[in-house]
């Protein structure tokens, strides 16, 4: 496959270490006081190990490990392999947690 | 095309013979009256030159000799060189004579998938009789089994157009894209450019075929954005225009000459392709259609017309397809009588009777060849006329063609299924990947100016929308041809085994067996007949063999459909996918800064990783590694030992959210960390297992410094830039790795500060009170160089490491060795590392192995519980907290003379080592030169409340049982004086 | 203080002369850049844009936002990831790299020296593009890179950073100093076969 | 018709046409005890075992492809039970057993071929490990031998012991692990499983899930809505899509796994070898091919075909390892879909659906396990319990903790 980083252009698959999944939710963190309950232990077993793993459209993690180092959202077709869309991580997340900020 | 003005010598089967440049081996062994090449795979039977190209089912033979042996050579494809020599595969003890060949007699029994049926009984007997046998009779040619002897080289080539294939449509093509101005790369598996102009004989405008063909690679060759790679095979369609292509370098040749590889892989990047790659032809299934002398319509005409060589003297001319008429012409017009010509329609087209009569051939119409007679060699044929009779018809060269079937294997590498089409009775491409068009022949267009007029178009078109537009190609004009066929899938009622697949010796037969037993979906029948499965990936058997699977389930052929496409297209040698990543270069390796140094002194380097590290440092007089390993650690033990260090990872942390960042990641807290200090910090995954761990040190300008472990150096960073980028971007920090800029000596041992003193400059109080443990500082040393000085204890002594630009590294080392010299200083390598911090129960990647947790750990203290940090839910989960968790002890050998290894499992003292009394094993061991005898760590179910128990260390593997007391893991100097000393 | 210069050392063994080769004349060049100053500039958050100024007014040059090296006075920035750039000077500022470049950009940025992490290589030559197309993947040619452009990629399993400075063409490789010689090996293999001169260092 | 050397002669004086077809072309009736959905090895082997150990032949194997498109069918072949974790030993060491006996229990010739299976290692620290494993294998009474690396030269002398970037220093060998012909498991299992009654179904793609008060009661199919009191799910590397069907998130990425056949040689490679400083496994199929693999490609993928640089990396790591293959020709290559667990073991469980049961999560090693997942699987559905053997293989293990990851990984499968 043939990836293009929003900063260093096209490139071999080769040069991303592939993550997985971008969709699950992480849930949100455990104050440290209260003790951890089955329903939080629950939440986490899902986000850590459980997956849609569709076929078709598919919006998952990689980071340019051998270019630039970013993180990147790639929307990819897994029948297909067509890349469909790729974003930086990092704006996704800013967006995303600007609250928190 | 044959250069007559030198001869090469060459040889086969020991025999001598001469052949000419521009021959392959078959034109040269059938100008030499060689036609018996080779045997095949199941009935051993005697097999010829069906073709002239990389299609070539039979004529294999081993090239080369020694360590340089190729088995399986296509003769058709391998250039004559002077000195070459080739034997014939599969047969013993001769070619002429193959004794295997009895296997012919129980071919009945030798049905398809006849193995699955017998050789059950007795069970035993499979490994020991049946199966060698079985080994010994299948595989074709020999391979060397010595290491190959030959470099192997990979590129990259980027373009806009990729043409596959220089016949008429790809120089076509090349030509339109080139002129046009775009970036192109031309891809012909031959050595000449030409295609099937070199084999025609035939005009394109007022040139012969080859003579435009010449005259176009000579303008291409002229374009300074045109590059053509000759003797290269595009093998493979990958995602998003990425395309694999082998070039023969070297292989036309006796050896590589100097500085040139073998071969060439190259990955060629194209914004578009143009897939001309032509068409094959197809053989005809008849009755013992196999016999050396039964060739292809195409290949004949080839050998006459490129090769000038006559494969035979009378010829049968057996055609369902307009090529009879050009083979006819060809045969008579170079000397060869034809005998006859046989043709299955009953309304024999003109063209054809022209030539026949032209030719003096008889014409049979409506005709078939029921039977070729003959054994090495064909003799003559049976032939069926359409009254039904049967004739002899004594011949030594049968010409067949049975309409020809794209070669679209690159159009359907990402999945694509082909189409099928009733005009060419062939399958021709359909959709194809993204940026790809198919020309000419490949795409069914197999008259010449058809073939020519497409390729230019698709040039023109793959350039300009690469932004070169161009003007299109006059096409030269070409006499018209009729390209019709009327398929015949098989002669019915023939004599003898009529092949379809002939390397696996698949027959009609086992293709209706085949259907008879279930196995009808293509897919079955190519798995239980192997049809297809051979060297050349029957690509000459295999629409044969769905059509007869067609016929005999009554579907039709596009019901029976193909089967998957596979790369590659024609076989690769394994060493040119590997390229210069063999042997040392498999991988390239990291040298620490102290290298040079070990190096002279003589060291035994071990590989970690990528690293290659001093593991200790033999003296004169020391005869075994312990003795050494034990004196470094006596050093470190009593005086003063210095070790590089510089594998460990680096990070540079800084911004003003650093602290909050640490927290976060690591188990335990940093925000209380003041500057000048170091802390210990553990990292655990998502999942709760521990990650790493490490040193995180605060420097003076508030940056901080952390250490990884050599082996999760770049796993970690992986995870920080997840965890800054992904999870907590607002977060206002910035880090990098450092590992390469810093050099780092751990310089340890009761006398290391006297040693420092007189390296670092005097300015800088070091004492114990200015400089106590877990300090850190960046100062100068040797007058004035920069470094970082942490006093950090791996070895539970007295210790720091200290860090300085790893251009300074060597200087520094001869710095602290000169200091040292008045305490008798002694470099140390990993392994008296190693023996340390097992005595003082340091975990390492022993026991951080992903399967534990802090806690199994005996770190569970470090869990912080005033703050949120990555793993923490996860680490909390039931089966984690289990109190019998295996968990970190140390243990000593009752016999304190015994002997512990790492790997050994624990069973409690009086019990059976079975499944369900395993209890845990040991993770790490050494021998402690300090209390004299072996030690171990382990992981031990509920290890810390059984100190004191013995155990069994049992080792099947090596024969070990070994009884053990459980012990804290920290055998030496629990009360950590020393270090603070 | 003894002369830095003359303490620090080469992480490649051999690196001048001429190495044996198949082609006549030679197709390649190829030297080490020695005690150039290297730091690694990290714009903190929301600081990219005041960033820029402090160093168009420093150095007089704007700090690139694609991959590319730019030149300013007595330095040049060469593009590395987002927000972050490698800043090189021909030789290390008295002082080192970090103090001179905080002096001037003050905590606008994080700043690590990495003067020591790289090894520095000059390659060049007619045939340099077809030895560097033996491992290194993105294109070279003049069409799709050109004198100025940068990037950070991956050769023959190491990590490099490559930037091109003139149209001979001229390629300046930065290669993390533990894989230097493995790199070093790999170029000499790979040029072999057109000739392979060593400059004097 | 049973097979044997008799049947052979027999069949052989009538030219071959009194063969009957391996397995019927069964027509998919209204309603079955148990529909199996998948006809790959587990799916056939649990179709097998349910009628043989159950006695429950009322079942229908559904298969959306020809029977043994999937991963049965494209494997690299490999058996073995040495494996290191208490969930994990039994249960293979138990298909082992299977194994040992199949072609005579199914009257079928698998060629189960007990090579031998070698595990290099080329560190002290994957000596240990490797020896742990061995010691947890002899504690469960498999067979295990960790050799040195005179003992692996004297076993396969032409690998590179002269100038091996991470020389071998050794071996775990487990004699009882081999091969198995791969598509002859399928066709053994179908053909004894249609002889005790089962339906099997090609070309029948399971499209739908029906599920009434939390209970099965049946699956609509490219043929229709077929009524089943129970029904499994063994669909490997499309395990995920199906149980989506019946509205079931699992712990499951589907990932591309490469293998390579070389074009066929005599016989060069005697056992199965795997390297232990790269990706690289190889073994010789007795036409004569060399079979081998290496990684996963690393991304979640359905489209059953492999990338180049993975290509290079298993033949970087073959060239490594063996550089006498130098010049043997590479001939095919193919790519199969992975069921990859988050920890890298399997599930053989029920589900919170009433009468639906899952089989998944083999990543690359489920073909050895064939005949004791079929019989577990079988056990599990007939009883609605799983046996001991695969009681460790459970659906909520990720939510308690009781993981079992063999390498360490972590939840990432693509480093499993
Ligand atoms: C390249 C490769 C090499 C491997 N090497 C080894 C090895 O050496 N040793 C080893 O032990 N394991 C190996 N494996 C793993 C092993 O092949 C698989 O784990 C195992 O085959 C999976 O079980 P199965 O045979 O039932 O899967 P499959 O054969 O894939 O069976 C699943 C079936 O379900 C069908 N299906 C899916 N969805 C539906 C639906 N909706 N309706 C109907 N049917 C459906 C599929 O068509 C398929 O036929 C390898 C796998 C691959 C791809
Ligand atoms: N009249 C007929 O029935 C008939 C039938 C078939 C072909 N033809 C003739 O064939 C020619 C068609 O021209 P064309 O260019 O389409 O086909 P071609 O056969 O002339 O050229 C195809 C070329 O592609 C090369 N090639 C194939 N696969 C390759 C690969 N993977 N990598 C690199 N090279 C590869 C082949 O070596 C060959 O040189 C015309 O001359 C036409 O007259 C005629
Ligand atoms: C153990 C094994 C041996 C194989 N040997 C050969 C072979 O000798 N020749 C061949 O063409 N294909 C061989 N194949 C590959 C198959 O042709 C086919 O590619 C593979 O089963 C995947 O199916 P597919 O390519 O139709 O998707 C072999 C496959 C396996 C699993
Ligand atoms: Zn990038």
């Amino acid at each position: 496959m043939r990836i293009e980083c929003c900063h260093c252009g096209v490139r071999g698959h080769e040069e991303f270490a592939y993550l997985g999944d971008a969709t699950v939710v992480r849930p949100a963190a455990v104050d440290p006081g209260s003790p951890i309950d089955d329903a939080t232990r629950a939440r986490w077993a899902q986000y850590t190990y459980v997956r849609d793993n569709p076929a078709g459209p598919h919006r998952e993690l990689w980071q340019h490990v051998w270019g630039c180092r970013a993180w990147l959202v790639v929307t990819r077709d897994t029948r297909t392999h067509a890349i469909l869309k790729v974003e930086p991580a990092r704006d996704l997340a800013l967006a995303r947690t600007a609250d928190e900020a | 095309m044959i250069d007559r003005t030198r001869s090469l010598a060459f040889m086969f089967d020991g025999r001598r013979y001469q052949g000419y440049p521009g021959d392959t081996l078959a034109s040269a062994l059938l100008a030499n009256g060689v036609h018996l090449v080779g045997r095949s795979f199941k009935y051993h039977r005697p097999r010829g030159i069906l073709t002239a190209g990389p299609e070539e089912p039979n004529a294999l033979v081993e090239l080369r000799e020694g360590a340089r042996r190729e088995p399986n050579t296509r003769a058709t494809v391998a250039e004559l060189y002077d000195g070459l020599a080739a034997t014939s595969q599969n047969r013993w003890p001769s070619l002429r004579f193959d004794l295997m060949a009895v296997s012919s007699l129980i071919a009945p029994v030798l049905s398809a998938g006849f193995y699955y049926k017998t050789f059950m009984w007795p069970a035993s007997f499979w490994e020991k009789v049946y199966e060698p046998l079985i080994r010994r009779a299948a595989g074709l040619g020999r391979a060397s089994g010595q290491s190959d002897p030959d470099a192997y080289e990979k590129a990259f080539l980027h373009c806009d157009v990729l043409v596959v294939g220089g016949g008429a449509a790809g120089l076509a093509a090349a030509l339109a894209a080139g002129r046009a101005g775009a970036r192109v790369v031309l891809c012909e598996e031959d050595f000449e450019l030409g295609g099937r102009l070199l084999a025609e004989n035939r005009t394109v405008g007022n040139r012969t075929g080859a003579g435009w063909a010449a005259y176009v690679a000579a303008e291409l060759a002229a374009l300074p954005e045109v590059r053509i790679l000759k003797r290269t095979s595009v093998l493979a369609t990958y995602d998003h225009g990425t395309y694999a292509a082998l070039e023969r370098v070297s292989d036309h040749l006796g050896e590589p000459p100097p500085y040139q590889p073998r071969q060439r892989l190259w990955r060629i990047i194209a914004k578009h392709c143009v897939l001309a790659s032509g068409a094959i032809e197809r053989p005809l299934v008849f009755g013992d259609n196999d016999r050396p002398g039964v060739m292809l319509a195409s290949a004949v005409r080839t050998y006459l017309n490129r090769y000038a060589v006559a494969p035979g003297r009378r010829a049968v001319v057996f055609a369902t397809c307009a090529d009879g008429a050009r083979t006819v012409a060809d045969l008579a017009r170079c000397g060869v009588s034809v005998e006859a010509v046989v043709d299955p329609r009953a309304e024999v087209p003109p063209p054809m009777k022209a030539a026949a009569r032209a030719a003096g051939a008889r014409l049979i119409s409506g005709g078939a060849v029921r039977r070729a007679l003959g054994s090495l060699r064909v003799r003559g044929v049976e032939v069926r006329t359409a009254d039904g009779a049967i004739e002899r018809i004594p011949c030594d060269l049968v010409c067949v063609c049975g309409g020809w079937n794209p070669s679209l294997h690159l159009a359907s590498h990402l999945g694509a299924r082909p189409v099928w089409s009733e005009r060419l009775a062939a399958f021709v491409p359909a959709s194809l990947p993204p940026g790809m068009a198919v020309a000419g022949a490949a795409n069914g267009e197999l008259g010449l100016g058809d073939a020519l007029a497409a390729g230019a178009r698709a040039g023109l078109a793959a350039a300009a929308d690469c932004g070169r537009a161009g003007q299109s190609l006059d096409i030269p004009d070409v006499e018209p041809e009729e390209t019709g066929v009327t398929p015949l899938w098989r002669v019915r009622a023939s004599r003898g085994k009529s092949f379809v697949d002939l390397p696996n010796d698949v027959t009609d037969d086992d293709v209706a067996l085949a259907g008879h037993e279930g196995f009808r979906s293509v897919e079955h029948l190519k798995r239980y007949t192997t049809l297809g499965m051979a060297t050349d990936q029957g690509k000459t058997s295999n629409v044969n063999g769905l059509a007869l699977m067609a016929e005999f389930t009554a579907k039709s052929i596009p019901q029976a459909g193909t089967t998957t496409f596979r790369p590659p297209y024609t076989g690769i040698a394994i060493g040119a996918l590997a390229g210069h990543h063999r042997g040392k270069d498999f991988k390239p390796t990291r040298l620490p800064p102290s290298h040079r140094w070990a190096q002279q002194a003589g060291a035994v380097f071990v590989e970690s990783g990528l690293w290659l590290r001093a593991q200790w440092f033999p003296r004169p007089g020391e005869t075994d590694w312990l003795e050494s390993v034990n004196r470094e650690v006596g050093a470190v033990r009593t005086r003063v030992g210095i070790c590089d260090v510089s594998t460990l990872g680096k990070i540079d942390l800084q911004g003003p959210d650093a602290a909050e960042f640490l927290d976060r990641l690591y188990v335990n807290g940093f925000k209380s960390l003041p500057a000048g200090r170091a802390r210990y910090g553990l990292m655990l995954r998502d999942d709760g297992f521990v990650l790493d761990d490490g040193t995180v040190s605060r420097l003076g300008d508030g940056r901080y410094i952390l250490t990884t472990t050599t082996a999760n150096a770049a796993r970690v960073l992986q995870h920080m830039e997840f965890c800054h980028q992904w999870l907590w971007p607002h977060l206002d920090v910035q880090f990098s790795s450092v590992s390469e800029q810093w050099a780092q000596f751990s310089v340890a041992g009761p006398r290391s500060r006297d040693v420092l003193r007189k390296v670092v400059d005097h300015q800088y109080d070091i004492s114990n009170a200015a400089f106590p443990t877990m300090a850190a500082a960046e100062l100068t040393v040797l007058g004035g160089l920069p470094a970082r000085l942490f006093r950090i204890s791996y070895s539970g002594e007295l210790a720091y490491e200290i860090a300085i630009p790893a251009g300074y590294g060597e200087a520094l080392w001869h710095g602290i060795m000169e200091a040292g010299s008045a305490f008798d200083i002694a470099p140390y390598g990993t392994e008296a590392l190693g023996v340390m911090r097992i005595e003082k129960g340091h975990v390492a990647g022993n026991e951080i192995n992903g399967q534990t947790t802090a806690r199994d750990l005996g770190l569970g203290r470090m869990l912080s519980a005033r703050k949120d940090y990555i793993g923490r839910v996860m680490s909390e989960r039931p089966a984690l907290l289990a109190p019998d968790r295996p968990t970190l002890v140390g243990l000593k050998p009752i016999d304190r003379e015994a002997c512990l290894r790492a790997g050994a499992h624990f069973v409690g003292a009086g019990a059976e080592p079975t499944a369900a009394n395993d209890q845990g094993y040991m993770t790490s061991v050494a021998f402690s030169p300090t209390l004299g005898h072996w030690i171990g760590l382990g992981l031990l179910a509920a290890g810390p409340r059984r100190h004191g128990e013995h155990i069994r260390a049992w080792d099947p593997v090596r024969n070990g049982d070994v009884a053990v007391e459980v012990c804290d893991p920290i055998f030496y100097d629990p009360a950590g004086e020393r270090l603070r000393a | 203080m003894p002369d830095p210069a003359q303490v620090s050392v080469s992480a490649l063994d051999a690196t001048t002369g001429h190495s044996d080769h198949g082609g006549p004349g030679a197709g390649v060049t190829a030297s080490e850049i020695p005690g150039a100053g290297l730091a690694t500039l990290t714009a903190r958050k929301g600081q990219r844009g005041r960033l820029a100024d402090a160093v168009r007014s420093a150095f007089g040059c704007d700090l690139p936002d694609r991959p590319k090296q730019v030149l300013g006075r007595g330095i040049a920035f060469v593009w590395s990831a987002p927000d972050q750039w490698l800043a090189h000077t021909p030789a290390m500022p008295a002082g080192g790299m970090e103090p001179y470049l905080r002096e001037r950009l003050t905590t606008l940025a994080s700043i690590v020296d990495q003067s020591h992490g790289r090894t520095l290589l000059r390659i060049g030559g007619p045939r340099s593009r077809d030895t560097l197309a033996k491992g290194v993947p993105i294109d070279l040619h003049p069409r799709a890179f050109q004198p100025g452009d940068a990037a950070v990629t991956v050769a023959a399993h190491i990590p490099v950073h490559l930037w091109q400075i003139d149209a001979s063409p001229t390629f300046v490789f930065a290669v993390p100093r533990s894989l230097a010689q493995s790199f070093w090996h790999w170029l000499q293999a790979s040029a072999a076969e057109y000739g392979l001169d060593l400059a004097e260092k | 018709m049973r097979y044997s050397i008799l049947s052979l002669l027999s069949q052989a004086v009538r030219g071959n046409t009194g063969w009957k077809p391996v397995w019927r072309e069964a027509e998919l009736k209204p309603a079955y005890d148990v529909v199996i959905v998948g006809g790959g090895g587990h799916g056939l082997a649990t179709a097998y075992y349910l009628a043989r150990e159950h006695g429950i032949t009322n079942v229908a194997v559904l298969e959306k492809g020809y029977l043994g498109s999937g991963n049965v069918g494209r494997n690299t072949t490999i058996v073995r039970s040495n494996y290191l974790l208490p969930g994990n030993i039994p249960f293979y060491e138990w298909s082992m057993k299977l194994w040992e006996g199949l072609e005579q229990d199914i009257n079928y010739n698998a060629m189960v071929s007990q090579r031998g299976v070698l595990n290099l290692y080329h560190s002290d620290a994957q000596r240990d490990a490797y020896a742990r494993r061995g010691n947890a294998m002899r504690m469960h009474g498999v067979d295990a031998e960790l050799l040195d690396r005179e003992q692996v030269r004297a076993l396969a002398p032409n690998l590179d012991y002269d100038n091996a970037r991470f020389p071998i220093q050794g071996g775990l060998l487990q004699r009882r692990g081999g091969t198995v012909r791969h598509d002859a498991v399928a066709w053994g299992y179908a053909r004894a499983a249609d002889q005790r009654g089962v339906d099997i179904v090609q070309n029948c793609e399971v499209t739908g899930i029906r599920i009434e008060a939390g209970r099965i009661v049946g699956v609509d199919t490219a043929k229709g809505f077929v009524r089943a009191g129970k029904v499994g799910l063994a669909c490997a590397g499309n395990s995920s899509r199906v149980a989506a069907l019946a509205g079931l998130r699992l712990p499951i990425e589907s990932h591309v796994l490469q293998a390579f056949v070389s074009e066929s040689v005599k016989p060069l490679v005697h056992q199965v070898i795997t390297f232990g400083a790269g990706h690289f496994y190889i073994s010789q199929s007795d036409k004569g091919g060399l079979v081998f693999g290496g990684d996963i490609d690393g991304y979640n993928s359905y489209a059953w075909r492999g990338n180049l640089p993975t290509v290079e990396d298993v033949c970087e790591s073959g060239m490594a390892l063996m550089p006498m293959i130098g010049r043997l020709r590479l001939l095919r290559s193919w790519g199969g879909l992975m069921d990859m667990s988050m920890d890298g073991s399997p599930i053989i469980d029920k589900t919170p659906v009433g009468g639906l049961y899952l089989n998944a999560g083999w990543c690359y090693g489920g073909f050895k396990a064939t005949p004791a997942s079929g019989w577990c699987f079988a056990h599990t559905i007939a009883r609605d319990a799983p046996h001991a053997l695969n009681a460790a293989f459970r659906l909520d293990r990720f939510a308690t903790g009781h993981l079992i990851d063999e390498k360490g990984a972590g939840a990432q499968p693509n480093l499993h």
